[in-house]
Formats: C-alpha cells, structure tokens, sequence
C-alpha cells in the first residue's frame, strides 16, 4: 500500500505543474503542432528556429498592433494520434485560432479534419500531398504540391537527355506521392521507367537496392530520399562505385545531407519548390537566421515556415484575430506577397498558385541552384 | 480395462521404460511400486499422452489409445494426479473443482451464449457435487479461497477431488499421499475407499507401503524400467526380488 | 471541454484494445506481440468498405469479422509456438501486416493512407459529433466490458485461466489447450478489430504508420499498468496511461524548454515504467489471489 | 570433532515442511549412509545441510563451527561439496570443463591443470572422453564426472544424493569403488543419501534411516541391514 | 554490370548486413542465455556506444579514434554494468513480463536521454568517403571490411573467451544449470556481471562500427534490434554460432530478396523466415517432472 501511496503521489505531483499559472495570457497565440519529438524531430527542431526566428523579428518590431505573438508548441510525437491531441489540445485549451499543422502529410491529414471541424484555421508550410488540404476551407498549404514537382522532375529527366530510368523511393506518404508524380509525367513524355524500388525509412543498409537499381548502369537514376536516408544512400552507392546521376526529390535537399554524404553527395540534382535565393527577401532571411543562430544551414523547409508565420501575421492584421476572419482574411494577404520563398498567392484549392520549381545541385559541398 | 502390452520408451538414449506389460482388467485398485527412477511416473505419462510411446500398445476397453493427445486421453476417461500436486494456483477452490467435469456447454463458446440456461443449470449441479466433494474431503471451508493458498496436503486433497468430480473410467494417482502429514493420509485412504465403493477404479502409484497393502488388490513392480513382479500385496511383501530391488 | 471529450474517447477505445489484449496475456497466458495488427485490419477494412459507401453497421461487422479471421489464419501457426517464441512470432506477423497495408497501394492506398473515412451512421443516427461518437464508442466498451466480463467470468473463462496457470494440468483435465487458446486469441482479435473499426472512423484518416510495434508495447503497458488478469485493470489502465500522457502537455514549461520537453517526457515515461515494475509489477490493480504464486 | 553434523533441521518448501527436526552426523573420514523411504526427506536434509535450502530451524556445524547461514559458494570454499540427484554434470559443457568448473575455487589456472591431471588419475575412465559434452556421458559415467568434478578442491566433506539412481549395476559397484577410494585415501568424509540401501550400507561405517522427515534409527552400516525394522519400513510389511 | 558480380555483390552486401546483426543477436543472446530475458535495451547500448565514440571524439576531449575508441567501449561497459546494477538485480526473481517491460521502460528512457543530450539529429563522425577496393566485380570498402573483420574477431573472440577462459566457462556453466554452478563454488554475481560486460561491449563494437559505416542518430539501435532479436532465435538461444548463422541466414535472404520482389517487403523477409525456421523445429509437449 505504501508504495501505491508513492504512486499516487507522484501522479498528484504532476498534476499539480498542471495548474501552475498561465503564462502572459495577453499575447496574440498561435499553436504549433511540430515534431519535437519522435521519428521525425529531426526536422521539427530546424522548422522551430525559423519559426521562433521570425516571431522574434515581428515581436521587435511590435507585433501584432502592440501585442506580441506568442507560439504555443506542442509535440506531436511523430505520430497521427498524438498530431490529432496536440491539434485537439491547441484548439481547445489554448484556443488558438489559428495553428502550424504537423510536418509529414499523413500526420496532418490526420489532424485537418480536427480543425476543419472546429473551424480553425491550420496551416502547412511542408505537407507536399496533393490531397492535403481536401478537408475542407481552414485547411491552407503554403508550399508547392508534389504533382507540380514530380512534373518538374521529369522535365528534367528529359531536359538532362535521361529517356530510361529507375526510380528508387522512401517508402512513405512523401516519397509514393511524388513517385507517382514523376512517373505519371515521365511516361507521359515519352519516358520509360526501367525499375521502382521502394526503401523503407531509417534503415542503415541500402546497398542491394541501390544495385539494383544500378543493375544496367543507367545514366540516371531518380531517388526520391530524405536527409539521413539520402547521406547513407549516395555514401553506399559511391563506395560500390555506382557511378550515375541523381536526381532526387525537396526533402533531400539540405545541408546536412551534404554534410553527411561528403563528397558522395558532389553532382546530385533536385529539384524543389523553388526559392530564389537572390532576392532581397532571402538574403536577409539568411543573414537573420545566420545572426541568430550561428550557421547560415537553413533547415530543410525552414524558409517556409518562416513565411508562413509573416503571412499568419499579416492575415491577423487584417482580418482580426478570429479564425474566421483569418481564414477570410488569408487569400488576400497572401495574394502578391513576396515572401522568402517567393509569390505566396493562393489557388482555388488553398495551396499555392504559382509553383516555381527550381533546381538544385550539390557543386563543392554546397547547395546551389543549378543553371541550365 | 487398461491393457498396456510390450511399452517402451527412452529419453536420449537410456530406457526409462522397457518393454513392459501390464493388465489391469478387472482390478478396482491397481497399484504401481518401484525405487525412485524406476519408471514409474513414466509409465503414468504414457497412458495419460504426455509422452508418445517409443514402440507398444496401450488399450482402453478394447481400443488402441497409445499416442493420442492428453485431452483426448482424459475425455476417454483416464484422469490423472500429479506427484507435486498441479491445482490451479489462481483459480479458487471452487473452480477447480468446477472445472472438472467433462464436456460441459459452459466451455464451448457457442453453447456458451446460445444454451445458457442448460449452462447454468450444469453451474448448479456441478456445484452441489463438488460441495459434497469438498465437505467429505475436509475442505469445504477453503472452496472460496484460491488454491495456491492452501497448504500442499490441501492441494493433494483438491487434486483428487478434481479428479473424482470428471467421473472418468479411471483415475491415475501419482503419489497421492506424498509429503502430506499422516492426518490428512487417512482422509485421502477414506476418500479413495469410498470412492472404489462407488464404484471408481483407480491405479495408484504410491510409496507408503501401508497405504499400498491398504488399498490395492495387484501390485506391479518396476525396477530400471521392466516390471519385476506384480501379485497381491502379501506376494509382493515376500518376493525376493522386490525386496532385493527395494534394498538393493 | 472538447479536448476532454476527445481524450475520453481515445480511452474508451483504446479500453476496448486494452481488454481485448487482456483476454489473451491476462487470462490465457499469451504474450502476443502484435496485436496491433488486429486492431489495423479492423482500421482498413471498415475505412475501405466505408469509403465505398458500405453502410457503417456493413463495415463495423466485417471489420470485426476479418480481424477475427485474420486472429485465426496467424493462431493457427503461431500458436504451435511457446512462450518468447509465440511473441516474437506474432511481432512478425503484425510487421508484416503493417507492410501489406503499406506496399499493396493498389488497395489500400499505401502510406497515402485513408483520408476522409466517414463518422458512423446507423440506422439514421449520426455520430459525428464528439459527444455522439463518445456516446458510440462509451457504449462499445461497456459491450466490450460485459462480453469479456461475462466470458471470464463463465466456465469458459475458468478453463482459460487454467490453462494460463498450468496447461498440462488443464490438458491432463481434458481440455485441448489449442483449441481454448485460439478461441481466446480470436475473440482478442475480433475485439481488438472493434477498436480498430471506431478508431478509424473517430480520426477519419488512417495509413500504415498508425500501426506500427510502439501502439502493441503501448496496448501492453495499459494492460501490466492497469493489472493483467483483471477486469478493470485495462480500463484504469488506459484512463491513467493517456491522461499521464497528456498531462505532461499541461505542465506550463517556458517555450524554449519545448525542443527538450519531447524527450524529457519520454524518460519520464521510461523511469515510471521502470519503478512500477521494481515496485509494483502486478499494475494497480491486483489480481486477487497471485502473491503466492512462484511458478510462471 | 572434525567431521560435518546437522542438528535438529526443521525445513521445507514453500508450504510444505518436510522435515521435522533430523539429525545426522558424521565424524572425520566416516562415510556416513541416510536412508528411507521416497518422500521422507532425505533429499531435503542434504540441501539443507549444503545451503541450497536454509533451514528453518537447527543448525549446521562443521569442524565445530556453525555455517548454517553460509551460501553454497562459501561452503564449497570451506571443503564441503554437493553432488546432486539427476541433473548433476553441466551437460553443455565438455567433460574437461566440468572438472575445471570444480576447480572454481581454486585461485590459479596452474592449480586447476595439476588438479585435473590427479583426477584423472583416480578416475582413469574418464581420461578419453575429456573433449566430448558431458551430456553425452552414460549415466554411470555421469556420476563419476560428478564424483570426480567435486574432488577436485580436495573436499573434506562431500555430501551425495543417490549416486547409485538410474545406474546399470556395473556402474553402482564403480561408483561405489570410488567412493570407497577417496575415502580410504584422504579420509574425506562422505554423507550419502540412498535408495539403495543395501549397497550404500555395505560400504557405509555408520547408517541412519529416515521417516517421515525425522531420524528413527541410528546404527553401523551391517546392523541395520539385517534389523527387521528397516524392511518394514521400506515395504511396510 | 554483368550478372555474375551482381550477385556477389548481393551476397557481400548480405554477408555484411548479417554481420552487424550477428553482432547484436550476440550480445542479446549472450543475456538471454545467462539471465533468460530478453533486453530490450540492447538496442540502447549499442546507440550509446556510437555516441560514447562521438562525445569522445567531439570538442572538447577531441580524442584521436585509437584512444577515443578504448574509452568509448569502457563507458558502455560501465552504461551496461549500470543497467544491471540498477534495475536487472532487483529484477533478478521477476516473471519475465516484468523484466520485457522493465526493459521497454529502460529503452524509452535512454534514447530520450540521448536525444536530449545529442538531439534528434543525424550525426558523423566525419570521417573521409573512400571508394571501395574492388575484385571480381565486386566493391568492399575498409569499414566494410573492418565491419567483417572485426565482426569475426569479436565472434572468434567471444568463442575463446567462452570457450577457453574460466570466466567464460562459469557463464556457460551458469546458463546451463544455474543450481549446479552455485554448488560448484562458481560466484553468480561476478559471472553476471562479467556477461553484461561483454554483451555491452558487443553493442559498443557493433554501434561504433555501424556508425562508421553509416551515421549516428538516437534510434540507430532499435532499428536493427528485432532482427537481431530473430536471429537469435533462429539460432538458438544462448547459442553465438547460432546467433552467428541466424544473423547472416536473415542478412542474406533479406537481400536477395530485394533482387527479386518488391524491396518494400525487405523486412517482411526476414520474419517470414524466421517465423518458417520456428514452426520447422520439432516441438513436443514435453513433461519436466518425469522421474
């Protein structure tokens, strides 16, 4: 008995931090349902800094009509149960009206209809599927879909002379959606698609699907991968001696991919949902983020989170902070906004009209937009 | 009833039990003697199919059973105990001896849910047998106790009442009377006898030399797996090679 | 409020999980390592069929059923395995339903998963609120609760426990412990197939990652924490296990600690187990009468 | 007195309690028999001077002093070894390794390797099959593996449970020649407990039998095998 | 690339996959033979030894690899010691459930103690790429071949120390009869704690060395675990040459297969497999109370 007391008291104890005082209750919230934990945190902590980054900005220039935005985070686990009670929780305890969705699009598909139903407003600044935002009208994507993608891929392809190629994928929502852009378009041109190998997430071993895909030496081969799967990839395939083209997918395209890979990653193509890294608005971003932070590795999708909170802002401003007004307000303060990541404008479907797909190169150990 | 003809087993090479041969028909009490590794509880595994025969046979009124599963053994109505007794410690008394009888509706799902006035009917039956059961064992006052709580002479006891409650053909008895103190050795002498009086047939594997002369009317030895001698049990106080196998 | 409504759903659901596993570890002695699987097949087929507009009671009965079916076709091998091997195996089992539901696209949409499952309608009742579909789910685990009550507590249940304590003993007694213990791991299926039925409709949108190992270890932790053997165990269990996890959201930790909350709540999670098991490893609650148990 | 004594031992499993209060003792370089009935708790008296169960009440001396609550390690350290009923060879292990684990005590492998080669010298038998599994060992030698695995730190007291057990007869009389051997040569002290009292007694300077968890008798090894009282114990005639 | 060093290739790549689960089926058995429960944790272990590697090597120890890895081995070595200590010796009378949860809990517990130290990140030692040496056809770099070197010294190592020490001895002494081991003067303890050692520094080696081949990140263990885990059954518990070939037997059909059916089912192989190797070994109920 005693050591059920213990229990008991260990449990009381916690709930006692539960009803500890709300912090300064004056502040415009906005909830973040991000990966901070889980298979996934790995990118759930770069998307923080760019979000904390630009709140940090805002704030100093004084908010929200003097209020200061406060990002109310809650961890998502990786998962689509705890994504729909981190939504849930946001929406109902802190009672945000409008929120970040969770990265990965079976984790926000998961919790859209939550919003959709409560009638918040919930955005996503890296869900690529093309169904994302079907839930219903509070539903917004800020970043090109895959099928746009998967198109430009192909274009590519050809573009590069490539007419028969493999296709190796990850195994998940992001990877078979753009596969079946890709193939759809490739084909669709004309192209033939020799091989398609699925990978599962997180293994270390990727060598015998990679000679297979390697099988007839083909001149490309398009690996649609994420960071970590993608560093142990190129690593493997350079040390079997596969010499070939890659072309890969967004979610490859990051620093720390190159970082891991080495020299294996030197010559593999992208593409991505481009963002113009000339303009005005980047380099500031970059100098801000350097400022802040230290290193100038923007974190994979990092620049579109941080749009995504000035475009919040701004729809705020204008519509009133109210989800319906948000949701109301949201196309308009998109329509023409030049964000880091370029025209924010809306289409009829809440993602995103002009979809500039660029493409990317590994040249030096750097990430560089390729230049045809 | 039983007929075991030419049985053999080995374990890795060494004959726990060989080639033997034994008759049971028409005896009410049979017992089972032998030193320690003579092959005794072997020989009860046999017949109750926890272990398959390396070559022999063994006959159930007239019916090769030597091999089959032990649920199949004991729904043809060869019951066993255990030389450590094996009651359920987590069920009470009660269900222990509830879970007994054989064939009850109340174990198949479909009867389950579909007969289930038949199911409580059976419950009720059952109930007052093994009330009666308990009360001539002396343990009445335990049914709602869990079995693993009753001391080890009480679980011998349960043990033959759970086999006396699914009224087989035959109950098989590994040293009922070992390691209980000698008050509870009469209760277990007692219930057996009434027990045969109404008409069960046991065979007995048992150490106690008066609980053997006591109960049996044939007693077959074995020694290193063979059977040495079987008679009544003044044959068998005085045959030689019983004693000499005894006392080495 | 909405929020409370929610997580009472979940635990009314994962309830029904809870006690459909407690059947088999708890009662019959099976540690069944995948009995997510069950509760995927219940999740997809009813999303499938519901998604081609079958009626919900059409696909809430063929989800149980083919659970059930499903429980049979992998007790059939497993079930001839003892002990560690019979967990390891249905581990592998679940692992390779879960890689069904993830490369067979052409049915099941693959990691696209399910979107847009429809809330339950039976007979012109809809369920698509939370307070109806808690009134759904509460009134399923109450079934759940009578039905597994009712079988535990019935001679069929007894010869089940036997069975888990010693099943030589049982089988000397004339009960064939194959068969009792694929009808517990069916019955454990076709439940845990219900659960999986109203989660699937409750989130409206499924995918293989939904079921993976980590849902079994949590369906298991219910059951030990809760206690294993007990009728109310998996329900306090359930109640306790998710409302700890949740609370932890509640915990009004400054904002910059969150990159470190995830993880730290995760040990927490991990040190709490590991203290219940040194210091009460029977769960809250206590099956009545196991303090002098030294076989297992 | 230099031998090994157990007073009074009250002890048991669990519930069950089976003995009630037996006592035996054996003086330096005697060999000492323990027999009865199955079931009266010969077993249990020999763990119970070893340490494998604690007793519930009495005591355990050696050389005088009372080890009662010493583990098994600490006892085999002392010079008292245990050879148990059955399952007494490490059977995965080869047959040299067995005696080398006898050997555990000892504090350096050059002491082992002389100690293996002396043992192998009394048990001759074993000296071919010292690379093969002792689970592949007859059972008679098995018992000799054991024997001579417990011998191997020179025990003064080496406690047996039924050597002779499911042994073809030829093996009982080897076994028993061994036993005979070390006896003679290093006076060690032997308790054996035995079903098969005839031989056991043969050999034996002193007998006790034991019934129903308490000493009866007490006597030479030649006498109680010619007193009535010990056949009617055994066939209860 | 023609047919015949394909295959090889398959065939090394599968020799080196089973290696690294030999490695870990090893150290699992290993405790599974002594203490007869499965650790859940292992998987921990073997991250833990990576990221000793990584701290050692890191700012500010910034340790050359030949003293980082010593030090690295010895703190999984104490890390494993530790678990033992402070949560398997109280556990040591436990039903089995307990323990398997106990683990679970000890498992959630580490990595997240990882990620919190080290973050969700991927990380690298950094070492330079180098292309593989090639014969026949076939590639194989220096870590690879480190991988199966070292893979077969450890195994060779830890069938000397099993088979030819006394330490090694007493623990197959122990996992063979527990009873007996005490009654031959053999001190349980120590032989415990010696076996955690060497399980735990199997996980080092095999971290570290997966590390190397690939990157670091707080779930590298758990990943590779329940393969591990099946090839220790495959080969017997308690049994290293049969962790050995069980980890290899699952290593190479997992990547043959990958040649032939959709990779998507890669893992669907290896408990296909595994699950086939169960139901094939005879099984009877057996009877331990026979006289």
């Amino acid at each position: 008995m005693k050591r059920f007391a213990l229990i008991v008291s260990v449990f009381s104890l916690l709930a006692c931090f539960s009803v500890a005082p709300l912090w300064a209750a004056e502040n415009v919230k906005i909830g973040a349902a991000f990966a901070l934990s889980g298979s996934i945190a790995v990118y759930g902590e770069g998307f923080k800094k760019c979000v904390d980054l630009a709140v940090e900005e805002i704030n100093a220039k004084g908010g929200i009509n003097g209020k200061k935005i406060e990002i109310v985070y809650e961890d998502n686990k990786s998962n689509p149960k705890d994504c729909v009670s981190a939504v849930r929780k946001l929406i109902t305890v802190d009672k945000v009206p409008v929120l970040f969705g969770p990265a990965g699009s079976s984790n926000f598909m998961a919790a859209a209809p939550v919003a959709q139903e409560s009638k918040v407003v919930m955005l996503s600044a890296q869900g690529t599927a093309e169904k994302l935002t079907q839930a219903g009208p509070f539903i917004f994507r800020i970043i090109p879909s895959n099928s746009k993608q998967g198109q430009r891929l192909a274009k590519l392809a050809f573009e590069l002379g490539y007419r028969q190629l493999p296709v190796m994928y990850i195994n998940n929502d992001w990877g078979l959606d753009l596969k079946d852009g890709f193939v759809t378009s490739f084909k669709k041109m004309g192209g033939v698609v020799t091989d398609i190998i699925p990978f599962d997430e997180k293994k270390t071993d990727y060598r015998t699907e990679l000679l297979r895909a390697n099988k007839d030496n083909p001149k490309a081969i398009v690996n649609l991968t994420y960071i970590n799967e993608g560093a142990v990839q190129f690593k493997q395939a350079f040390e079997m001696g596969v010499k070939t083209q890659w072309l890969c997918g967004s979610a490859a395209r990051a620093p720390k991919m190159v970082e891991l890979a080495g020299k294996a990653a030197e010559g593999v193509m992208g593409t991505y949902p481009s963002v113009i890294q000339d303009t005005k608005e980047y380099k500031t971003f970059k100098a801000a983020y350097q400022k802040k932070y230290g290193d100038d590795k923007i974190p994979i999708f990092g620049d579109y989170n941080y749009d995504m909170v000035y475009l919040t802002t701004r729809a705020i401003e204008k519509g009133g902070y109210t989800a319906e007004g948000i949701r109301a307000a949201l196309p308009a303060a998109a329509k023409g906004y030049k964000g880091v990541t370029g025209d924010k404008t809306f289409d009829e479907n809440r993602g995103m009209e002009h979809a500039d797909i660029g493409i990317w190169i590994v040249k030096g150990g750097k990430i560089e937009d390729h230049k045809k | 009833m039983i007929e075991i003809k030419n049985i053999t087993k080995s374990f890795g090479g060494t004959r726990a039990v060989s080639d033997c041969s034994l008759s049971l028909a028409g005896l009410k009490i049979a017992g089972l003697i032998g030193p320690n590794g003579s092959g005794k509880t072997t020989l009860f595994n046999l017949i109750t199919g926890l272990i398959r025969p390396d070559s022999g046979e063994i006959t159930l009124e007239g019916r090769r059973i030597e091999g089959r599963m032990p649920h199949h053994m004991a729904n043809m109505g060869l019951i066993r105990t255990f030389q450590l007794s094996r009651v359920f410690p987590r069920l009470t008394v009660m269900d222990n001896m509830l879970l007994a009888p054989r064939g009850q509706a109340g174990e198949r799902l479909w009867s389950l849910f579909l007969r289930f006035p038949r199911v409580h009917r059976e419950e009720t039956e059952h109930r007052e047998k093994a009330c009666e059961l308990l009360e001539m064992l002396g343990i009445i006052h335990l049914r709602d106790q869990f079995a693993g709580n009753l001391s080890y002479g009480q679980q011998k006891l349960l043990e033959l009442g759970r086999a006396v409650m699914a009224q087989p053909k035959m109950i098989l008895l590994d040293e009922p009377t070992a390691g209980i103190n000698p008050r509870l050795i009469q209760t277990m002498i007692d219930m057996i006898l009434k027990m045969k009086a109404r008409g069960q047939i046991f065979f007995i594997i048992e150490h106690n030399m008066d609980v053997v002369v006591e109960l049996c009317e044939r007693i077959f030895v074995l020694d290193h797996g063979e059977k040495i001698a079987e008679g009544s049990p003044r044959e068998i106080q005085t045959d030689p090679r019983v004693i000499e196998a005894y006392l080495g | 409020m909405d929020l409370v409504l929610h997580l009472a759903i979940v635990v009314a659901i994962y309830s029904i999980f809870a006690l459909s596993l407690n059947i088999e570890v708890g009662y019959t002695g099976l540690f069944n390592f995948g009995h997510v699987a069950f509760f995927a097949i219940g999740a997809y087929v009813s999303a499938l069929l519901s998604l081609q507009d079958a009626t919900f009671s059409l696909a809430l009965i063929a989800g149980i059923a083919c659970a059930g079916v499903g429980g049979l076709l992998i007790g059939l091998p497993a079930l001839k395995l003892q002990g560690d091997y019979f967990g390891i195996a249905t581990l592998g089992f679940a692992e390779i339903v879960r890689m069904l539901l993830q490369n067979q696209v052409a049915w099941t949409k693959g990691p696209m998963g399910l979107p847009g499952i429809p809330r339950p309608e039976i007979f012109s009742w809809h369920f698509d609120t939370l307070p109806a579909y808690l009134l759904l789910t509460l009134g399923a685990a109450v079934l759940t609760f009578l039905v597994i009550g009712f079988l535990t507590l019935s001679p069929f249940g007894r010869v089940l426990k036997a069975i888990r304590d010693d099943e030589t003993a049982a089988a000397v007694l004339g009960k064939n412990p194959f068969a009792y213990k694929m009808e517990a791991f069916v019955i454990g299926s076709a439940f845990a197939g219900l659960a999986g039925v109203l989660w699937a409709h409750f989130i409206t949108f499924i995918s293989p990652g939904d079921f993976t190992l980590t849902e079994t270890i949590l369906v298991l932790l219910i059951v030990v924490l809760g206690g294993k053997g007990t009728l109310w165990g998996p329900v306090v269990g359930a109640a306790v296990l998710i409302f700890f996890q949740e609370s932890v959201r509640f915990l009004r930790l400054p904002p910059e600690w969150s990159g470190i909350l995830g993880p730290l709540q995760q040990m927490i999670f991990g040190l709490l187990l590991v203290i219940l098991m040194i210091f009460r490893p029977e769960g809250l609650i206590r099956e009545k009468g196991k303090e002098t148990i030294d076989r297992d | 007195m230099k031998g090994m004594e157990g007073r009074d031992i009250v002890a048991g499993y669990g519930k069950i309690e089976v003995l009630h209060g037996a006592s035996v003792r054996a003086g330096q370089g005697e060999i000492v028999c323990i027999i009865g009935p199955n079931g009266s708790g010969k077993s249990t008296l020999l763990k119970s001077l070893f340490g494998l169960i604690m007793p519930r009440e009495g005591a355990v001396l050696f050389a005088g002093r009372d080890i009662t609550r010493l583990a098994p390690e600490e006892k085999v350290r002392l010079g008292i070894a245990f050879i148990p009923q059955g399952r007494n060879v490490f059977t995965s292990l080869t047959v040299r390794e067995n005696l080398e684990m006898g050997g555990t005590p000892l504090d350096h492998e050059r002491e082992v390797r002389r100690a293996i080669d002396e043992v192998l010298e009394a048990y001759p038998l074993l000296k071919d099959k010292l690379r093969y599994p002792a689970g592949n060992l007859s059972g008679g030698e098995k018992q000799l593996l054991a024997l001579a695995r417990a011998d191997m730190v020179k025990p003064q007291v080496i406690l047996m449970d039924e050597p002779s057990i499911g042994l073809a007869p030829r093996m009982i009389e080897e076994v028993y020649e061994q036993i005979k051997a070390i006896n003679a040569k290093r006076s060690v002290t032997f308790l054996i407990v035995e079903q098969n009292a005839r031989k056991a007694l043969s050999i034996a300077h002193r007998g006790y039998v034991l019934d129903l968890g308490v000493t009866r008798i007490e006597d030479s090894g030649a006498e109680l095998l010619n007193n009535e009282e010990v056949k009617k114990l055994y066939l209860g005639g | 690339m023609d047919s015949l060093p394909y295959y090889l290739q398959t065939v090394v790549n599968g020799i080196l996959a089973g290696c690294i689960y030999a490695l870990f089926a090893m150290g699992l058995t290993l405790i599974y033979g002594v203490l007869n429960f499965v650790n859940f944790a292992h998987g921990e272990l073997i991250m833990w030894g990576a990221y000793f590697l990584y701290l050692a090597m890191a700012e500010p120890f910034a340790l050359p690899l030949y003293a980082a890895v010593p030090l690295a081995l010895g703190m999984t070595a104490l890390l494993g010691a530790a678990m033992d200590f402070a949560l398997f010796k109280p556990l040591r009378k436990a039903n089995r459930l307990t323990l398997l949860i106990a683990a679970i809990g000890l498992s959630f517990f580490l990595r997240n103690a990882a990620q919190l130290f080290w973050g969700a990140q991927v990380r690298t030692y950094g070492f330079e790429i180098r292309q593989g040496y090639r014969w026949l056809g076939v590639s194989l770099t220096p870590q690879q071949l480190a991988i199966i070197a070292i893979s077969l010294i450890c195994i060779c190592g830890v069938y000397l120390l099993f088979f030819k020490s006394r330490m090694g001895k007493s623990m197959r002494a122990l996992a063979d009869n527990l009873d007996l081991a005490r009654i031959s003067g053999i001190h349980t303890g120590k032989v415990i704690l010696s076996a955690w050692i060497i399980s735990s520094l199997l996980a080092g080696v095999g971290g570290i060395l997966m590390a190397l081949d690939t990157n670091l990140n707080p779930e590298m263990g758990v990943v590779n675990l329940i393969k591990a885990f099946a090839a220790t059954l495959i080969g017997g518990v308690g049994n290293l040459w049969g962790a050995l070939i069980g980890g290899l037997i699952i290593g190479l059909a997992e990547n043959i297969a990958v040649l032939f059916i959709s990779p998507g089912y890669k893992d669907a192989v290896a408990f296909v497999i595994m699950v086939i190797i169960l139901l094939a070994r005879p099984y009877v109920v057996t009877d331990k109370r026979t006289d």
